[in-house]
């Protein structure tokens, strides 16, 4: 109870909790939930972007979506990184993705169907991904913390890209800017729908409060997103696919429709138009992989033993 | 040789250099994401944004002294297959020998075998590069030259823990030698393109590398505990825009989206 | 309803028929040639050519109704996917659930399962639009219909065969159904398309057409010692346009030497 | 010593020899491998043209292309059948070629580069061929001579078609003109070699003339090949890459060049640019169709032995 009582004090004076420290095991766990689900979500996340590379228009855009994609596998790998030092395996961990037992972000569901969704996904899908992030920057686990500043950065570089992206789309013909609209309507709800369930049904928040591993509440992220994404929209000339949505002088913020919440929790259970294909391509590349990572065991081991002999 | 006649052999050099380096990173692109284990998929798309870094500046100083409306992209993006002049050894799919059309799975083997047959390959091209009579090509050589090394490097150490790992990574990495060796002979012909280049001081003759070539090739397999396949029969001839059935479905593919738009700015 | 506003329902029912046979063709010829057994390599290639013949019926149908320059060929070659109007289901790979860009190994069963799946539908629809208010489609009607039955009955059998076959066939059948079934939801979705179709007489609601196809995939999936997958989650909705990652590298495929040749004759 | 004379006067008489008739072993054998290697070119000739299947430029040349290498199959059933005669499997005989004991013709070792090799392969290949093939409808051996009828009327079909396509593009741009041209100098060599070499170094000719199973020489056949396709490459308006062909009017025939036998043999040797790509694709598509082939004979099975329990 006294290092209970340590703990939250340290977490209520904004210090952060290391590896080495005493943490309740329900700390330890959501951490672990969330670090990991975190890291698989950028792992799968390669995956949408990474089916336009071979088909990129340009040789400069096809380099920056090349180095984009492996920066989502660097930040895969330093969160996986972030998770072990609370005590698990990171082969442990993808095999609860491969099985099925773990989540990744559900935003990863949805097709990619032209080019312009690679710029619309670094806009808003990295740039609702950072609003959700920039908090955990300031999370009470150290390595999560250090990890997320570290990500936060690059992924604001992402998104810059992503706009710019469109932003010379949006001024080439009309087929391109065509392009741009279709994506950003396809992507519109679904990015609303990133932050989570809204502030009355969701469940784990309070005690991620409490923990300092969540700061600020979904809606209030949500609606934090609408604001600096709407006049974004307008410099772009696009449409956001919402009539409701309209600039509300008494709140001081925008209003906007109703999220589609069946569909987004038919997704989340596995029932959305990429799920079993994004899972079905992560379990086929590491069975596949299975045979190289095999035999860089076995010449460690080798290595190892032959380092052995020498020495005797 | 006129300055005109010069600039078509310097341009015919670089598109060639330009060619190997575009669709060898078109190739191992097809990786990101799916590759075996996290730290190698980040590991080759390191080496594929090099190459496509390399064929960016090689495709820039050609489309400089063509003029005209010629950009990397137009040299990328709107040549048509017997146009590219690139070794047929970089445009085959990631797998063992089958038909273009046939579809199945990739071989990581035969992406690491054939990056090392590359690599080796280009370390001392580079090298001997960095004094071409044309200067851009000669700073484009000196900058590539240290990515080839760590690309030899990396390739070299792979193909070492898989060749003396377990009985299957060996056996896989013996079949992609056997299947990829008799492709490194064209490497070793030479070209009325190279020959010109060579006449200019702008290229190397490529046979003069092929000791160290076949230093690096055998002591690396030797050390991988395989053994080095002979290279006979066809030789190949991508280098003069003779190329495998496999080389226009890549194109087909890498090439889709800028030819849906002519004249679009991405 | 004016007679453009008529053609223009119609011109789009003619698409969605006619991209469902072209689309599913193409995807089932790649397996010319590589088939498991040379006479179902054959019959495959039989029922792709009846594809084929109707794609090329209904588009000419509906190149007549546009009019202008167009042709069979400019409806197939020069729409992009989001004007395609094919059920998705006949869009995928011929393999278990994977990324478009994830090349892998086809599998026999997956083609097996949709083309029955396919044309348990087709026999009753085509059956109905041998009424059609539009006289050609009824007529185009009449002649697939007879090679539907044909497609269904082959399939059925084979369905059979694989199924009540060695256990690993039937694992392979279940799989591939258990993977198609879900997409076959956007069979019994009404669209604007349909449903003008049907409200000028010329189209058929899609709905009533499932008691029918109902009974024929319960009966031949128990014949089959397979258990009927239950179709839910996502419902496609490529007949509004709205594809998979996979149409848009089936079309640069097909597309590529045609686009590369625009107002070529071939 | 008696059947061998009644056998050789049958032949000599212009009759046929049936399956149930008595043969010698060595005539039997010979035919066995003729017959099996003419099944296996028409599978493996499916692969050069089927690679261009999915990429027809038009709808009615993808149908016409898919009946074409659909007929191919056809004639590889016949002569599969044809050969069982003989008292040998159809499985024996593909486990022959996928071991790579059974040869199949060398022409099939070349790539097809563009959509005019569709056309150029129609022409030259099918026309050498079936230039090869008529004498063998009156071979001795009745099942293959029925089967080379059949065959020899579907491949001048197909000639046809072939020439007629590149009709079709040599009236067209400027870009087509030259696919056609770029696929005559690629195929134009190669065709010629499909006569095999020349008399003087032939191994298997003499005993074959005797046996009714060969009837016009090697060179006899190519240079009726060289005279029949000049005139139509000139209608064409293609060149064929040969600056040795000429009009000799003392010999009423057309003079030609050298052919480079080391390349040939070569490829017959295993070593051609597809060679490898071909066979393992044969033998790709037979292990990948395992389970179909294993899993209709367990039903078949089955089958039998519920109709068995019902009879009993």
């Amino acid at each position: 109870a006294d290092k209970l009582a340590a703990f939250q004090a340290r977490i209520d004076a904004d210090g952060r909790i290391e590896p080495q420290d005493w943490m309740p095991e329900a700390y330890r766990r959501t951490l672990i939930r969330q670090i990991s689900q975190h890291a698989h979500s950028e792992v799968v996340g390669m995956l949408p972007e990474g089916n336009w590379i071979t088909r990129a228009p340009s040789l400069k855009r096809k380099a920056i979506l090349l180095a984009k994609v492996q920066d989502e596998g660097g930040h895969g790998l330093y969160l996986y990184s972030a998770a072990e030092t609370l005590g698990v395996t990171r082969a442990e961990l993808i095999e609860q993705l491969l099985s099925g037992r773990a989540k990744y972000s559900s935003i990863f569901n949805y097709p990619t169907l032209n080019w312009a969704d690679v710029g619309v996904i670094g806009w808003l899908v990295d740039g609702a991904a950072i609003m959700n992030q920039i908090p955990l920057c300031r999370c009470s686990y150290g390595p999560y913390a250090r990890a997320m500043i570290r990500i936060c950065k690059e992924e604001s570089f992402h998104q810059r890209q992503g706009y710019e992206l469109l932003l010379t789309m949006m001024r080439g013909t009309p087929e391109q800017r065509q392009m741009v609209q279709d994506a950003v309507n396809r992507w519109w709800w679904k990015c609303l729908a990133m932050f989570g369930p809204p502030d009355s049904a969701s469940v784990h928040s309070e005690q991620s409060m409490r923990w300092g591993i969540k700061r600020i509440s979904n809606d209030e992220l949500r609606q934090k997103f609408v604001d600096a994404t709407v006049p974004q929209a307008e410099v772009l000339g696009v449409t956001l696919p919402d009539p409701k949505l309209k600039w509300n002088p008494e709140r001081g913020h925008y209003d906007f429709g109703e999220i589609d919440w069946d569909e987004f929790w038919q997704t989340v259970n596995g029932h959305g138009p990429c799920n079993k294909e994004r899972l079905g391509t992560r379990i086929k590349a590491h069975r596949d992989g299975a045979w190289v990572r095999e035999g860089a065991l076995a010449h460690a081991r080798k290595q190892r033993e032959r380092a052995h002999k020498q020495a005797a | 040789m006129s300055a005109v006649a010069t600039d078509t052999v310097v341009i015919d050099y670089l598109l060639h250099l330009g060619d190997n380096a575009l669709v060898l990173a078109q190739r191992n692109s097809q990786w990101c994401g799916v590759g075996p284990v996290l730290e190698e998929d980040l590991a080759l798309t390191n080496q594929t944004l090099d190459l496509l870094g390399q064929a960016r500046l090689l495709y820039q100083e050609a489309a400089r002294l063509q003029g005209g409306d010629a950009t990397e992209d137009t040299l990328a993006y709107f040549r048509d297959a017997p146009a590219f002049r690139n070794y047929v050894l970089l445009e085959l799919p990631a797998s063992l020998p089958r038909v273009g059309y046939a579809q199945g799975d990739m071989d990581w083997g035969v992406t690491l075998a054939r990056n090392f047959l590359y690599s080796a390959l280009m370390v001392p091209l580079w090298e001997a590069l960095q004094t071409s009579a044309h200067a851009p090509l000669a700073a484009i050589a000196a900058k590539s030259l240290k990515e080839a090394r760590y690309h030899l490097r990396h390739a070299s150490e792979w193909v070492v823990r898989l060749g003396d790992g377990t009985e299957e990574s060996h056996q896989r990495m013996q079949a992609a030698f056997d299947h990829l060796m008799p492709y490194t002979q064209e490497f070793w012909t030479d070209s009325a393109l190279e020959h010109a280049a060579v006449q200019a001081g702008v290229g190397v003759a490529p046979v003069a590398l092929k000791p160290v070539w076949d230093a690096t090739v055998d002591a690396t397999l030797e050390e991988a505990t395989l053994h080095r396949p002979s290279a006979e029969g066809y030789v190949p001839q991508g280098k003069t825009g003779l190329h495998s059935e496999h080389l226009s479905y890549l194109l087909a593919e890498m090439q889709c989206v800028a030819r849906a738009h002519p004249g679009a700015v991405w």
